[in-house]
Formats: structure tokens, C-alpha cells, sequence
């Protein structure tokens, strides 16, 4: 057998789990995905497919528990990497009562902002001043080691509330990874009525930040360009911005059949299924058997059945039990 | 060949384009794709260069629109969401509102506002904001609650030289039919009675109408008749129609989908007591959402509304007193 | 050493810093310069680091404060003008009313918005926004009147764990004056009897219960003892002072400094109504500002809002029903 | 006498112009000024004092009733160039009701949006868009010569409006001047507290448009830059972002001692008098003599002078004249 280094297994070893995160988010999107076809989801369905690398990857790059992953629509995966329980979803979708929501708000919108996970609104781009808040708190409480994250698409780059918090980070030197997932579309709109820019890295200069394209569809240059922005996040050269550029594979929900999306976009390499890609490059590589790909696709398969299985079990919400009170203290409305 | 609330937007728009050069539509997926509920499906095909997708910028959208109508065109914004405005709340109330007062230039636009809660739909899908901008000076604020009056008021709201804020109703879009559209209508500005009767009035607007229908005919088989107004306009309010009803009823149960707090509903009861306290044989209710933000799953949503029943249930402790 | 309304609120910011770790402010110009109407002057000196000047990003400014309170710190942000707030709008709305609710973790913040009309200042520095934020579930929104509750409500403010609205008026800035911080005071959510009174009640807040005094001081003469109440907090509202209040006079009369249409006036007649109608022997009324943009000339500006003498004006229509 | 070009006798003409207008808007101001500090002004005051060049420059540089002029709060010298009369800043600060605004709005607010110039509200960055509104019209009604031309300041630029303006003018690309006057400040502000990038001209790559840095204390160059990013938007290469580099010379309103202004900051060339200098650069190359300068000074202090007398003599806004109505339809709220 030969020698290998420290540090090449230590990156199997994040490729491989990775690997195995992308391949989860994977899974349990296509159920909720069938399950929202046969009319048992609750709410809308969002879906991260062709997204996974980028998303996985950012979310192994974080420190669980220490960090702060604000994720948006399309990141199963880097939810579970970063920590989500598998039941949160499950839970969410389902419209079940045990979920981290309640039952109050649902699926893309779940969060868990006590342990690092804020629970995003749907107005796009209102998450990355958040994320900065909670950094900032972190410095105010000396902690100056933890990084924040935030996702957003290319469409959210154009929301005031986008270049309003990233110019603020830049001025704090916040310890801020802007993701951005250019998948070509926002909904509909293709991004050339969405930016003019040539790349969106392009805006990383004129905020004073630095700045990192990567191809979202090859999970091994996407975990590089993360573990190297978080590591200068976290040495305090101030906000990243990371672009990953790919294609989503669905609609823009679950209800969108994604008819504007020519074929011909879909045959160039953007159209790539980084799953595909990332399951390749750890066989090729050496890194993993196409044995062991089954066996964790039987094994995640497995563990998103028992989830949803539990979840159709648990309670519903139900209008007698809500205390329909907004506010926290005991002011009386 | 009946007509849903949706496709008769759809036709005022159509109408409008082909009718004024001066019309353009903007907003996110309106051109190719028809708008995220497919309000303005292949107008973009039939009007080329008329119907424009905008980036993700509430205020620069708003910006634009209002610039335009400066200069003589009179834009159709649609929103995605109602919710989504409040990124251009800025722009809707201190620049739109505000400037024919200002300078003596009027600002016609219409903001179309995809409004009020659907199963699932959560508190961000969901919102109603007639209430918001009513307040606001300078701003016409219609909720229509017929497939006519989505049709004839979207065609008025687009003459007039005021900035309108156009609420319609996700609820209505698809399950509510009618054979066709309407030859004539009431102005904007006046009220409609939507059901007569003598025991109560219920004033309410937009979906609601459709639940105080329901409501009124329940309370009908216990042999009370209720009166039904459908504002269709918030701002202005027709003052003079609900005061005659008051007049006749006696009774009134204000019905409004938003957040309790101010809004249509205390402004309709201000202004009844202000000017027909003696008109009234009963303290004037108000029934609204409750205090929360609107849930995302059906089972509280269904309870955080005000639906039929309750409407029903609010109206006998009414007649009761 | 008489204190001005101005004062205390420094006074307060001053204090919730030295005895609470996790103050903080920020906003425009707070730090060096001492904010705008320097009531955070010298602040960020005594406390170094913990005063910060923002850019010109309320969208952002907003979000920084709920991230921060998301993490247990207790942000009190200070908008340069209220008027801007409309830019921070869905943060407030959207993100930190609803917080508390969706996640059942809180979101403790203050945001200070100097409110209110001064002469020369115009449509866009001039505003009152209690009743756009008040109609939103989630939000505590409050309006201290006198030098007494600008500091401790804005100490109690900080301390609770809901985001609350903090409506200081700047006509009362400089205007006001007393000689010493309050020992004790209400809490938040209780209204306070300005002066007592038996032919009719004033129902109001901020700096118009300072014209409703001098107003009550005029019908004195003529022989009308009016009973003020200043709300304090205009949501919560109580219900219950208000109620007793028009339980002693049977008259009704809601003054408040923003536009007409909805708002707190129409929701305080709306409550009174329905939970008071048999106390009332005179149709409840409502006195605001006028329906346009706040104009900015001071001839314009002094007949557009509320004053003393239209309020006894009002009062006089009122006591002869 | 030598022989001179025609294209040098224009500039002359130019630089003589805009000169010109740097002075009346100089004098109008000190007036204003004075007025305020002895009570007779309604309103606060704004003071354009040391950006004259800059702003006449873009001024003269555009087409008067064709092109489209949205000023800022120290554009008196554009707006004057751009052929605002004189007497709608003397009506707007005196309180005139014959004033644009009949004294519903004042001062810095005034504007006459019909010929081209909107009436600013006080959100800074929210006339960009505006003006995006009205190329757009433009371009609909088939006029694709019009420019339009939005000032803003360095802490404008940090508004969520600035950046969507800026973003969908580069997607439309339309032929709008972005006027950035980098005075060092906003209100208190520095720059370092407003943003983090080396200059503000990195912005344009950002958005995929051109920009432009000039020295903003220099007429000449202010001018060039002028003419040249109106004409690259005339000609159709889309928006244009000029960044001046300059420093208030006053408070940030009349009311403002500027204190914190660092005083060695007004020793660097930054503190130069734009006024000054032009001045100094007509009279070296030839362009006008002292003598002129000093004519030209007492002519426009007595057209200051004479404005400022009707102003005063005009009647004031009366409530009971007032429809007190903010709707123009007759629709009775
Ligand atoms: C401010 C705002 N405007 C509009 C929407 C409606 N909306 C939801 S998702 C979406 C497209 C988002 O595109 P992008 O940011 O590229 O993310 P993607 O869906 O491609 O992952 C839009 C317009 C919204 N959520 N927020
Ligand atoms: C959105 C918004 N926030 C705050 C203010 C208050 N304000 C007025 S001028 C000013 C400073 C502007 O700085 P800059 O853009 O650099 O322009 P300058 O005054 O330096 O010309 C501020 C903060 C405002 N007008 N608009
Ligand atoms: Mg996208
Ligand atoms: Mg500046």
C-alpha cells in the first residue's frame, strides 16, 4: 500500500463527505420533490438540484456549532452539512408540528438562529445584513473567530438590501463568505436582464473585498475555493465573495416546468450534474469504490425514508393549541 | 367562454396596451415567461418591447415607473408578491404619492399587488397592504373583489393621473368565474351593495366579500337578511353608501382580511360613528386577521383569517345585542 | 439643572450602556459627531467602541441590529430622520416583527425615529410613522410626551424583549424641559391622565398632548373641564384608561399629528365603539393632520397639523352635540 | 493677433461659461447664506461651496430642454447651468409662494420635472432611478438621443436605491451620467466609514458600465470628463459613472461648523477652491482677464442681488388659499 499524506487523506476524506451530504440533499429533494407531486407537501417546494457541490461545499468549510450558515432556497445540502437535522426538513414539508417552525412558517423559511442558522424571510437579499449583525455581535462578545455565510442567487445580487450589507461588511472587514449561486436564471429571467457585468466577481473591487470564481458544478475546486475563503475570513482579511457558476437542473420551484431554459445551455458544460461529477472524480481518483457510492446512496435513501416516515407520524398544528401572540414579553396587545 | 378573475387582469392589460401607446408593463418575469401567475401571459409576445422583465430591484422598478410617468407614460408594475413591495415602499409613498402635490406634474402608475393568503403560502406570500399605503396621502388604493371589477377597475386605475396601488387577490384568480366581461361598471370611488337586506351590514372588500356572502347566506336560513358592501375601492372610501346602509341596518360588522391594528376596518367604523352614530342600534364591530404574522400551515391559517363561519358567528352576537 | 426632553433620551442611552453589556448603538453620525440632533453626543467617547456611525444603509442598518439581538446583544439604532425608516421598512416589518413568532427566539431592539413636524422642514423630515408600524403584529411602538417618559421609556424599551418603535418628537427636543429625571413611572402599555377633566375626553400623544393641554387650558375659561389622556404607547393601546375616561365624560375626541386616513385615531374610536358605545353621548371624533404631504412653508404647515385652537375648536363642536 | 481654432475658441467659451455659472451659484449661496444666518431663510440650507466646478461642468455639458438634469444638495452651479432661473432658488429659499414648489416643498427640493429637472426627495439615491424612468420613456417615445444625468454623493453611494438604479441602467443601458461627488464626507461621515474600496471608479467594473475619475477642484478637467462620458452616452456605450474627488468647503448644511473636518485635510490639493482656480486657470492661458472676472463678479452679484429683492417682495403661501387636495383626479377621498 502506499504512503499518503496527512493532508491527501484529510482531503478524501472532506470529498468523501461531502460527497455523501450532496448526495442526501439529493435524495431527499427527489422525495419531497414526489411527495409535492402526489399533493403531501405543505407550501411550496424549492429545489437545490445542480447546486449541491457548491452548497455541500460551503457548508463542510464552516465549524459546526461555532460558525453561522444563513442558507437560501437551494441549500439542502449545505444545511446538512453544516448541522441541520435531517428531521428539520422532513418535519417542515410534511407540515408537521414538531419542526423547528411549528407549523408558523414552513420549508425553505426554517432556520435555527440559536445554534447559527438564521430562518430566512423570503425577501431576497435581507439574510446577508443579518448574518453581518450576528458577526458583529460575536466581535461586541469577543469572538473573533467565528465567520458567517450567506447565500444568495445571481438575481439577489441586484436587491439594494445585497450591495447594503456586503458594502457594510467590507467597511466593518466582517469575517463574511458571500456565496453566490449565478445558476442563470432567477425564476425566469436570464441574468444578461439581470447584471451587465462580465463576471459578478467583478463587484468584489468595487466593495474592497476579495473575490473567487469557482465552477459550481466540480465539487472538488468548489471545496478548495471555500476552505481557502473561510480561512481568510477567518484571518481577518475581511468579506469574501465566492461566485459559483452552474446551471439549476429543475424548475425554479417544484410547479415550474423551466421551459425558458434552452436545451442548447443545457448541453454546455454549466448543464453538468455535479453529483455526477463529484461521484467520477472520487472513483477516479481512488478516493471511493463504486461499491461504496451504492452503499451510501442505499444508506442516505434509507435514512431520508425513515425521516419522512417520522414526520407523516408526527402531530399537525392545530388553531386551538396557537397562542396567536406575536410578542414575546407580557404586553398586552 | 368563462372568464376567471386572473384572465380578466390579463384582458384589461391587453385592452390597455392596445389601446394607449403609453402603456408599458415591468416587473420580475412578466415578459417571456407571463408573470409568476401568468397575469400577463403572451402580452410580451403581442406587444414587443411593452412588456419588460425587470431585475430583482423593488425601488429601482417603482424608480422607473415613476420617471416614466413623468414623462408621460403610464406604467403597469407588477409586483410579484403585495409582500415584495415593501422593498418599494420608499419609492410608492414618498415619491409617487407625494408628487403631483409637490410640484403639480401628476405621477399615473398602477402597482399591481398579488395580495391576501392562499393555503401554504406563509407570512410572506400572503400579506394584504391596502391599510399601508391607504394611509398615505396622495394614493389610490382599489380591492377589487369581481371578475368585472378586476377588469373595469384595472382599466380606470391605468386612466387615471393618480399613482394606484391595485390590489388583487391570489384567492380569486382561479376560482372565480364569470360568462363575461362587463359592459359597464360603477366608477371607482363608489361602493357596491352586493347583497341586500335589513338586519346588519357587513362592510368588507376583496376576498372577503366572497366569505360575507357565504356568511350572510347561513345567517339567512335563521331568517336574518344580511347586507352586504363590497367597497372595492379602500381609499377613497365611499362614506355615503355605507352610511345608507347603516341607515337601514342599523347594524354594522366591518370584515377586512389584514392585520387587526388600524387600517380599512377602524377607518370604516371612525367614520360611520363620526357621521351616523345615531344611525346605530348596536356597537359597530370590526372582524379581521388576527395579531400574528399570517402561518404558512393551513390549519392555522384558516384560523388566522376570518372566514365564513366566523363572519357568520360575529354577525349573531351582532344581531343578538 | 432642568432637562431637556433631548437630554433624557441621551440621559437614557447613557445609562442603559453603563449598566448593560450588551447596548450598543448605530446609525448615522452617532459616534464623534453625536447624531444629528446630538443625542448620542459624547456617547461614543464614555463608550468607546460600542457607539458606531453607519453608512448610509437602512435597509442594512436594520439587519445589522436584528442579527446582533438574534445574539443575545440589545442594539438601539438611531434613524437620522423618521422619514427614513420607510428604507428600513421590511427589515422592521418583515424581519424583526415577526421573529419572535416564526423561530420563538426573541429580537430585543430599539429603533429611535425622531418624529414629528418642525417648521421648514417638509414632507420628507416631518413624519410621524407609529401607525404604519403599529398595524404590524410584533412590534411595540411607543410615543413618550413628556421629558419624564422619553427616558424611561426608552430604558424600559431596551430592556424588553420584543423590537420596539421608538417615536421621539423633535418639535419637543429642545422645547420641553423639566427639572429632574423621574424616580419612579408607569409602564409601558399604560396611559397616563394628562389632567382630569368631566364634559369630554382628549385621547392623544406625543407632542399633541401639549396642544390638547393648552386647548383644555382655553375651555377652562369658558367653563369646559376636559380630561387629557396621553396613550404613551400606541400599541400597546389602553384600552382600559381610555374606556374610564370616556366612562367619566361621554365624549370623545381622538387628536393625532399623522394623516388622517387609519392610523390610532381610527383604531381608538374603533375600540371605544365597540367595547363603549353606551358610555358615549356624542358621536366620538377625530382631529389629524390634513390629507396631502406635510408642506414645508410654516404658514402651510401650521394649518396642516393639529394645533391647540383647533383643538378647542374641535372640542367646542363636540361639547355642543 | 494669433490665429486660433475653432474648436479652441469654443472651449474657451466653455471654461468661460461654466466659469460663469460657478460664480453666480458662489454668490447666490453666500447670499443665502448671509439671509440664514440672519433668519430670513424658510428651511434649512445646503451649501454647494468648493463643487461648483464639478457641477457646473456637467451643467454645461448637457443639451438645456432636451437632456435630463436630476441635482443633489450642492448643485446649485449645475442647475443654473442647466437653466433653472434664478429666481426659483430665490422664490424656494425666501419663502415665496410664486416658487416651483409654491411653498409646499422648499429649497434643495425644488425642481420643474416637466422641463426636464425632477424635484429631488430627500432618500438619497432614489432620483437615479427616476431618471432611469425617464430615459426609458424617452426611448419609448422613440427620442434615443436624450441623456439624463444623476448626482449623488459618496454616501449616496452606499443606498440599496443607488445600486439598483446604477444595475438596471447598466442593463438597459441607457444613456445615463451618474455624477458621484466624492466631497470626503457624508454629513459627519468619512469615507473610510462609507465604504472600503481603493476609489470609487471600481464600482463601474461592477456594474459593466465606464467610469470616469477627475479631479473635482479642477474645472477644465471636470469639463472634459463631462463632455466626454455625456457623449459616450449619447453615442450609445450606456451609463456613465463619474466619480469627483473633491472636499466639501462648508459645513454639511448652514447650520454646521464642521468640526470634524481634520484641518490637514484642507491643506492637501483637495482643499483647493475650485472657484480659485478657475479663475486663475482663465486668467493664465489667456482666457479672460482679471478685469473680466472682477465685471463678471459685480454683474452676477447684482443679478444675486435683484432675484433676491423680488423674492422678497413676493407673497407667501396662505393657508386659506390651499385646495389642501393630494389627489389630481376629483376623486373625494
Ligand atoms: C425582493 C424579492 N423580490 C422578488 C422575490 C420573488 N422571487 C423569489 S425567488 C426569485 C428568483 C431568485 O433568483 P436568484 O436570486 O437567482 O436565486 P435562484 O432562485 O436562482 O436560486 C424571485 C424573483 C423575492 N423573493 N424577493
Ligand atoms: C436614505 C437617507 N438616509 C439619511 C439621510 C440624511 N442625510 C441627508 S444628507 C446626508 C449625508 C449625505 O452625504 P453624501 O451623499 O456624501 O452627500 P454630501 O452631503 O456630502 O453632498 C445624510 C445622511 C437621507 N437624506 N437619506
Ligand atoms: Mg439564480
Ligand atoms: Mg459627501
Amino acid at each position: 500500500m502506499p504512503e499518503v499524506s496527512v493532508a491527501a487523506v484529510a482531503e478524501a476524506e472532506r470529498l468523501r463527505g461531502a460527497y455523501r451530504w450532496m448526495l442526501l440533499a439529493r435524495r431527499l429533494e427527489e422525495k419531497i420533490s414526489s411527495l409535492y407531486h402526489s399533493g403531501k407537501i405543505v407550501g411550496g417546494v424549492y429545489l437545490g438540484r445542480g447546486q449541491e457541490a457548491f452548497s455541500a461545499a460551503l457548508g463542510v468549510s464552516l465549524w459546526r456549532g461555532r460558525d453561522i450558515f444563513a442558507p437560501l432556497i437551494r441549500d439542502m445540502a449545505g444545511r446538512l452539512a453544516f448541522g441541520e437535522p435531517l428531521l428539520d426538513p422532513a418535519r417542515t414539508y410534511l407540515g408537521s408540528v414538531l419542526g423547528p417552525m411549528r407549523g408558523r412558517d414552513g420549508n425553505i423559511h426554517r432556520g435555527r438562529p440559536a445554534e447559527g442558522m438564521p430562518a430566512m424571510i423570503s425577501h431576497l437579499g435581507s439574510m446577508v445584513s443579518v448574518v453581518c449583525g450576528m458577526l458583529m455581535a460575536r466581535r461586541f462578545k469577543g469572538d473573533l473567530e467565528a465567520v458567517g455565510a450567506a447565500c444568495v442567487g445571481d438575481g439577489a445580487t441586484s436587491t439594494g438590501a445585497f450591495h447594503e450589507a456586503v458594502n457594510l461588511a467590507a467597511v466593518e472587514r466582517l469575517p463574511l463568505v458571500i456565496a453566490v449561486a449565478n445558476n442563470q436564471f432567477a425564476y425566469s429571467t436570464p441574468t444578461e436582464r439581470q447584471f451587465a457585468c462580465r463576471d459578478l466577481t467583478d463587484r468584489a473591487a468595487g466593495y474592497g473585498i476579495e473575490g473567487h470564481a469557482v465552477d459550481g458544478t466540480d465539487l472538488a475546486e468548489c471545496l478548495m475555493v471555500f476552505e481557502h475563503a473561510v480561512a481568510r475570513a477567518r484571518a481577518g482579511h475581511g468579506p469574501q465573495l465566492v461566485v459559483g457558476t452552474l446551471l439549476r437542473l429543475t424548475g425554479h420551484g417544484a410547479h415550474d416546468d423551466a421551459a425558458y431554459v434552452p436545451e442548447a445551455l443545457k448541453r454546455t458544460p454549466l448543464g453538468r450534474d455535479c453529483l455526477e461529477r463529484a461521484g467520477q472524480h472520487l472513483i477516479t481518483r481512488g478516493l471511493a469504490t463504486p461499491e461504496e457510492l451504492d452503499r451510501w446512496d442505499r444508506e442516505v435513501t434509507e435514512e431520508v425514508r425513515q425521516a419522512v416516515a417520522t414526520a407523516q407520524q408526527d402531530p399537525v398544528p392545530e388553531a386551538a393549541g396557537e397562542t396567536w401572540r406575536a410578542l414575546c414579553s407580557d404586553l398586552q396587545p | 367562454m368563462a372568464l376567471t378573475y386572473l384572465e380578466a387582469i390579463r384582458e384589461a392589460q391587453h385592452r390597455a396596451l392596445s389601446t394607449d401607446p403609453s402603456v408599458f408593463i415591468y416587473g420580475q418575469d412578466v415578459a417571456v415567461f407571463g408573470g409568476a401567475f401568468k397575469a400577463t401571459k403572451n402580452l410580451s409576445r403581442e406587444y414587443p418591447g411593452r412588456v419588460l422583465d425587470a431585475p430583482i430591484s423593488e425601488d429601482a422598478i417603482l424608480g422607473v415607473a415613476i420617471g416614466a410617468a413623468l414623462e408621460g407614460m403610464r406604467p403597469i408594475v407588477e409586483m410579484q408578491f403585495a409582500d415584495f413591495s415593501s422593498l418599494a415602499f420608499n419609492q410608492i409613498v414618498n415619491q409617487a404619492a407625494t408628487h403631483f402635490w409637490r410640484t403639480g406634474v401628476p405621477c399615473p402608475l398602477v402597482v399591481r399587488l398579488p395580495s391576501g393568503g392562499t393555503p401554504g403560502s406563509g407570512p410572506f406570500h400572503s400579506q394584504m397592504m391596502e391599510s399601508i399605503y391607504a394611509h398615505y396621502p396622495g394614493l389610490v388604493v382599489l380591492t377589487p373583489a369581481t371578475v368585472g371589477d378586476a377588469y373595469s377597475m384595472l382599466l380606470e386605475a391605468i386612466a387615471l393621473d393618480d399613482p394606484v396601488i391595485f390590489c388583487e387577490h391570489k384567492f380569486l384568480y382561479y376560482h372565480l368565474k364569470e360568462e363575461a366581461l362587463p359592459q359597464e361598471s360603477l366608477p371607482v370611488g363608489k361602493a357596491r351593495i352586493a347583497r341586500m337586506g335589513r338586519h346588519a351590514s357587513v362592510v368588507t372588500y376583496s376576498a372577503m366579500v366572497h366569505e360575507a356572502l357565504r356568511a350572510a347566506a347561513d345567517l339567512a336560513l335563521e331568517g336574518y337578511e344580511i347586507e352586504i358592501i363590497d367597497l372595492r375601492s379602500v381609499k377613497p372610501i365611499d362614506s355615503d353608501t355605507v352610511l345608507a346602509s347603516v341607515a337601514r341596518t342599523g347594524r354594522l360588522l366591518c370584515v377586512g382580511e389584514s392585520f387587526p391594528w388600524g387600517g380599512v376596518c377602524a377607518e370604516v367604523v371612525a367614520r360611520v360613528v363620526a357621521d351616523g352614530f345615531n344611525l346605530l342600534d348596536a356597537p359597530p364591530q370590526r372582524l379581521n386577521a388576527r395579531d400574528t404574522p399570517i402561518p404558512y400551515h393551513p390549519n392555522l391559517w384558516a384560523a388566522h383569517r376570518p372566514t365564513a363561519s366566523a363572519i357568520a358567528e360575529s354577525l349573531r352576537r351582532l344581531l343578538r345585542f
